[in-house]
């Protein structure tokens, strides 16, 4: 598969050069790791810092995420790898100012791990107080019964977004971590893959689809899904990807959510509106209101082909959060 | 048997060539089962493991602070599941070799006990979970059992060998239950697991090395 | 090639629907046509209507640049083809406030005539006040000789934005034009493409390029470029860009330049970060400042891999244009 | 010679089936020179001609009004290149037809004549732009010569499609000056036109419908 790079081996820390270059205003790179990225703006002095991170891959996740309104810094791992505790460690010294920091992370045993020990080290050598916070939406990567077990995909956006807005605010660190959780238990992503993308050091396709195949389910670096089946007309994705979600999740009549149509890679906004324009449809007929829409590639697979749907249900406080502004390189809302 | 610095720091090296030869055929097993990178990981990991053998490492000659660094080495250069996994393995195993420029056949078994056992802890994964356990927990079994038995690190650690390449191929018959893979249900049936595959080499070389420490 | 759709002659309209679903508080869609979107909030009493439109396959252009400081109404057309002039006339209608209507578009026969058509019309029908600002940042496009024939691409984007920004601080229509002008002259656009894109309704790809190849100054819909060659590094191929708009406008050390890096739909943000690593390499040797980055998919053609880069030159005015706010559904800046 | 409304609108007919069916070959040129879209783009534009033929049209007796249906409707469909070209050539020929519901040999030429010269000065393309020009221009020369030595439409308009095919032909060989791929330079030689090719198609059409009415 054909790449705009230069050596493969490279390709991240010279990808975090670019981006650094592009926002100086913005974000800024720390001295020790080269993984390590905060906001530019100093972090309030009594503000809950709010940490993401994950492997390389996915962006404008994960480093996209970094500003006012969203993360105060994020821990970079190689491709679909998860950063180790040193980077993660750094960072979070970097944006703890007394109030403590929040984790907030993808469910998969590599991020579990070196955030975990990151989170470890910070209480014991720096007696920082870290809140973790698993992001397990994906509906296909496991049953209900074994929720927590689901792996992270594109709703960390939304959870980040309501733990970045909950610490701007200034709400505690037990507080954020509650609304992240919150978050986090109130929204579900399904999605549908149905080309692969390649590692740059392999140039393999993660997946094998025939030419008229799509696959349910699929994970967010190529993990086998649920169901591979012939490709269906749009709308009829979308409403498997929707009942899947509502029948995981019931949403009442009358409730309200944020939705988020997520491009893998390589498809299209044109595809992309034209699975939310069924969405749409799905929840306006069932009497659930929509209250703010994104669409777009907001966490990605590489070039990968495909999308997801994310649902959450918002309360009150959830709302307000969703509609809080926000100032990143790579995403801002006013 | 006498197994020196200078022996560790060849079957490190051993294991750097071994995952190179390796890397392509392991993102194989992972895309199957995976994000498809654990070859590129183990490569990534291991390159930077011996930048320090050709660096840092060239003239030391405590055994422990050599595993801590590979330990560290390998965990800064790679997060991912395996860095901790193994960077764990191979902390814990530092211990046992603290300030020692040589070691005997029983630091030798329990180095590899406490490597094993601390992935163990670190991953809290079972046998059957279909993870690089399931080839390490066995081996770990054998190694301790033949020991007590003949006394004798190098066919202890044959033997460990052994039930490591069992345990290895008893993961193409599991579903998996961690990691990435979890959800796949039957459709990981069938398939190794790349970890499996990767823990089973590590013991492999070191057999080689010690086999060939032996031999000279 | 697989795509998410439904119906390939429904496409665009299936996507329209989807969008004026999506941002409710943002867009709204004109009743005559099905193609006419303006932005939901009144335009102001005395200020310039701002005018964009084009083919579809460009998402987030041209329709996700109606907006808060961007533009008041886009008229939308088939894929790759120039929206007919009832559009056109429909959005002009609605978005001229008593001060006339400044059209942006690129330099494509189609949207030559139908444009102009629609200009015509709204003078003689309507009264209204038309300027026309044709895009033509394409350096590859034709020679330097004949640059009133070159095509119009990712530059377009600062078009749009310094001339949303003039009529936002209350500038004329003469005014708002010369602004428009001035960025467009002072605009150039490289780019490459590395794989092809395919039309909903043929399923064919654009063009043909080896599994090595790559092909510099392809068109914005796949149109043939100056030279295919061997794929080459990502740093060679942003210096050959780079060079090709710099001995084509030349800009002096000290000279501040927005630059984007725009990804063509299948290319990865880690590979356009990449290329911005060194295109700013570049830049910042010849003592060029940087005033402003964009790095990402601004100006698509449906699936395409590879990249533009776009340079423009800055002076006092345009910088403040390029720093002003802006709020549209697929664009935001604060 | 007699050209009834029916007659005008079976040509209409005609022609939306000869696109349906060149509609492949359309944009496989248009792939060659430009966006690949010029076939798609004129089945989009009479497919909305024949819905108003099958609706609207189908008790319209006036000629001129039937063209200035068509123009428009061809031009709210499609926009692009095309869409303001061959809607200017309806547009301008309709007020040849004007309150007509049957047309002598000498309304038929004035409307080609009509139809021609408002897409060259729509478009502004010379002969040897590659372009449709190539195609449509040779055709009206020879159209006006022909009947002024004939006095015979169709044998006018069959010598006039005859030169429509040279110049369309000769496109191959020219280099583009206009519209997408202007900027080809060498590359574009060898390809035909796909607008030279469709506005073959159309006068040809138009020729194998006279043909058929004369047949009568
Ligand atoms: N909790 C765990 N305990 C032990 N081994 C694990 C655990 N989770 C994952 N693994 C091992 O890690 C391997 C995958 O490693 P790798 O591909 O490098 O990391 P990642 O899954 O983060 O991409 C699996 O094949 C499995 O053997
Ligand atoms: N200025 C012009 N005058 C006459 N014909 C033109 C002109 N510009 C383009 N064309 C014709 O239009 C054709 C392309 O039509 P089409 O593909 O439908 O539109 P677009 O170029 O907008 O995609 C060209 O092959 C050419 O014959
Ligand atoms: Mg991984
Ligand atoms: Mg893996
Ligand atoms: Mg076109
Ligand atoms: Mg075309």
């Amino acid at each position: 598969m054909k790449k705009l790079i230069n050596n493969p081996t490279h390709v991240v820390d010279e990808m975090i050069e670019g981006y650094i270059k592009a926002f100086p205003k913005h974000v800024k790179l720390l001295p020790e790791n080269k993984r390590s990225i905060v906001t530019a703006k100093e972090t309030l002095s009594g503000k809950v810092g709010v940490l993401i991170g994950g492997g390389s891959g996915h962006e404008p996740a994960f480093m996209g995420y970094v500003g006012d309104g969203m993360a105060d810094g994020v821990a970079i791992g190689n491709i679909f790898a998860s950063p180790p505790p040193d980077p993660i460690l750094e960072v979070t010294r970097e944006i703890d100012k007394g109030a403590g920091v929040v984790y907030i992370y993808g469910n998969y045993a590599g991020d579990v791990m070196n955030f975990g020990m990151a989170a470890e080290l910070a209480d014991l050598e720096y007696g920082i107080n870290v809140g973790a916070v698993l992001v397990t939406d994906d509906v296909a990567s496991a049953p209900k019964e074994e929720k927590e077990k689901r792996r992270g995909i594109a709703g960390e956006f939304f959870v980040t977004k309501a733990a970045g807005a909950a610490a701007d605010k200034g709400y505690g660190l037990e507080d954020v971590v509650r609304v992240a959780k919150k978050t986090n238990d109130n929204t579900r992503t399904m999605g549908v893959g149905l080309t692969p993308c390649s590692l740059p050091q392999t140039g393999k396709p993660s997946f094998e689809l025939e030419d008229n195949e799509m696959e349910i389910g699929l994970g967010h670096h190529g993990e086998p899904g649920i169901e591979k089946g012939e490709l269906q007309p749009a709308d009829q994705v979308a409403d498997r990807l929707v009942e899947d979600i509502l029948a995981d999740m019931p949403i009442d009549k009358g409730e309200k959510v944020a939705v988020l149509v997520n491009g893998l890679g390589s498809t299209t906004q044109m595809e992309l509106y034209i699975m939310f324009r069924r969405v749409e449809q799905i929840l306006s007929e069932k009497g659930i209101e929509i209250h703010r829409s994104y669409v777009g590639s907001y966490s990605t697979s590489l070039e990968m082909g495909g999308c997801s749907v994310t649902i959450t249900k918002l309360d009150d406080e959830l709302s307000e959060f969703v509609d809080h502004p926000a100032d990143c390189p790579m995403y801002a809302q006013r | 048997m006498k197994f020196t610095a200078a022996d560790l720091k060849q079957f490190l090296k051993n294991v750097v060539n071994v995952m190179e030869d390796n890397s392509e055929y392991l993102s194989e097993l992972d895309r199957k089962l995976g994000d498809g990178d654990h070859g590129v990981t183990m490569s990534i990991g291991w390159q930077a493991i011996n930048e320090k053998l050709n660096d840092d490492l060239t003239s030391e000659e405590d055994c422990g602070k050599i595993c801590i660094t590979t330990g560290r080495t390998f965990l800064s250069a790679v997060g991912s599941s395996v860095g901790p996994l193994y960077a764990t393995g191979f902390l814990r195993g530092a211990k046992v070799f603290q300030n020692k420029s040589e070691l005997t056949g029983e630091e030798l078994r329990d180095f590899w006990v406490a490597f094993i056992e601390g992935i163990k802890e670190r991953g809290g994964a079972e046998v059957g979970d279909k993870t690089m356990v399931d080839t390490l927990h066995p081996a770990m079994e054998t190694l301790k059992t033949s020991y007590n038995e003949t006394n004798d690190f190098v066919t202890a650690f044959t033997a460990a060998v052994a039930s490591a390449n069992k345990g290895m191929e008893s993961t193409k018959d599991l579903l998996s239950k961690r990691g990435r893979s979890s959800r796949l249900g039957e459709r990981s049936l069938g398939n190794q697991d790349p970890g499996a595959t990767s823990a089973f080499l590590i013991l492999d070389t070191f057999l080689t090395t010690v086999n060939s420490v032996q031999a000279v």
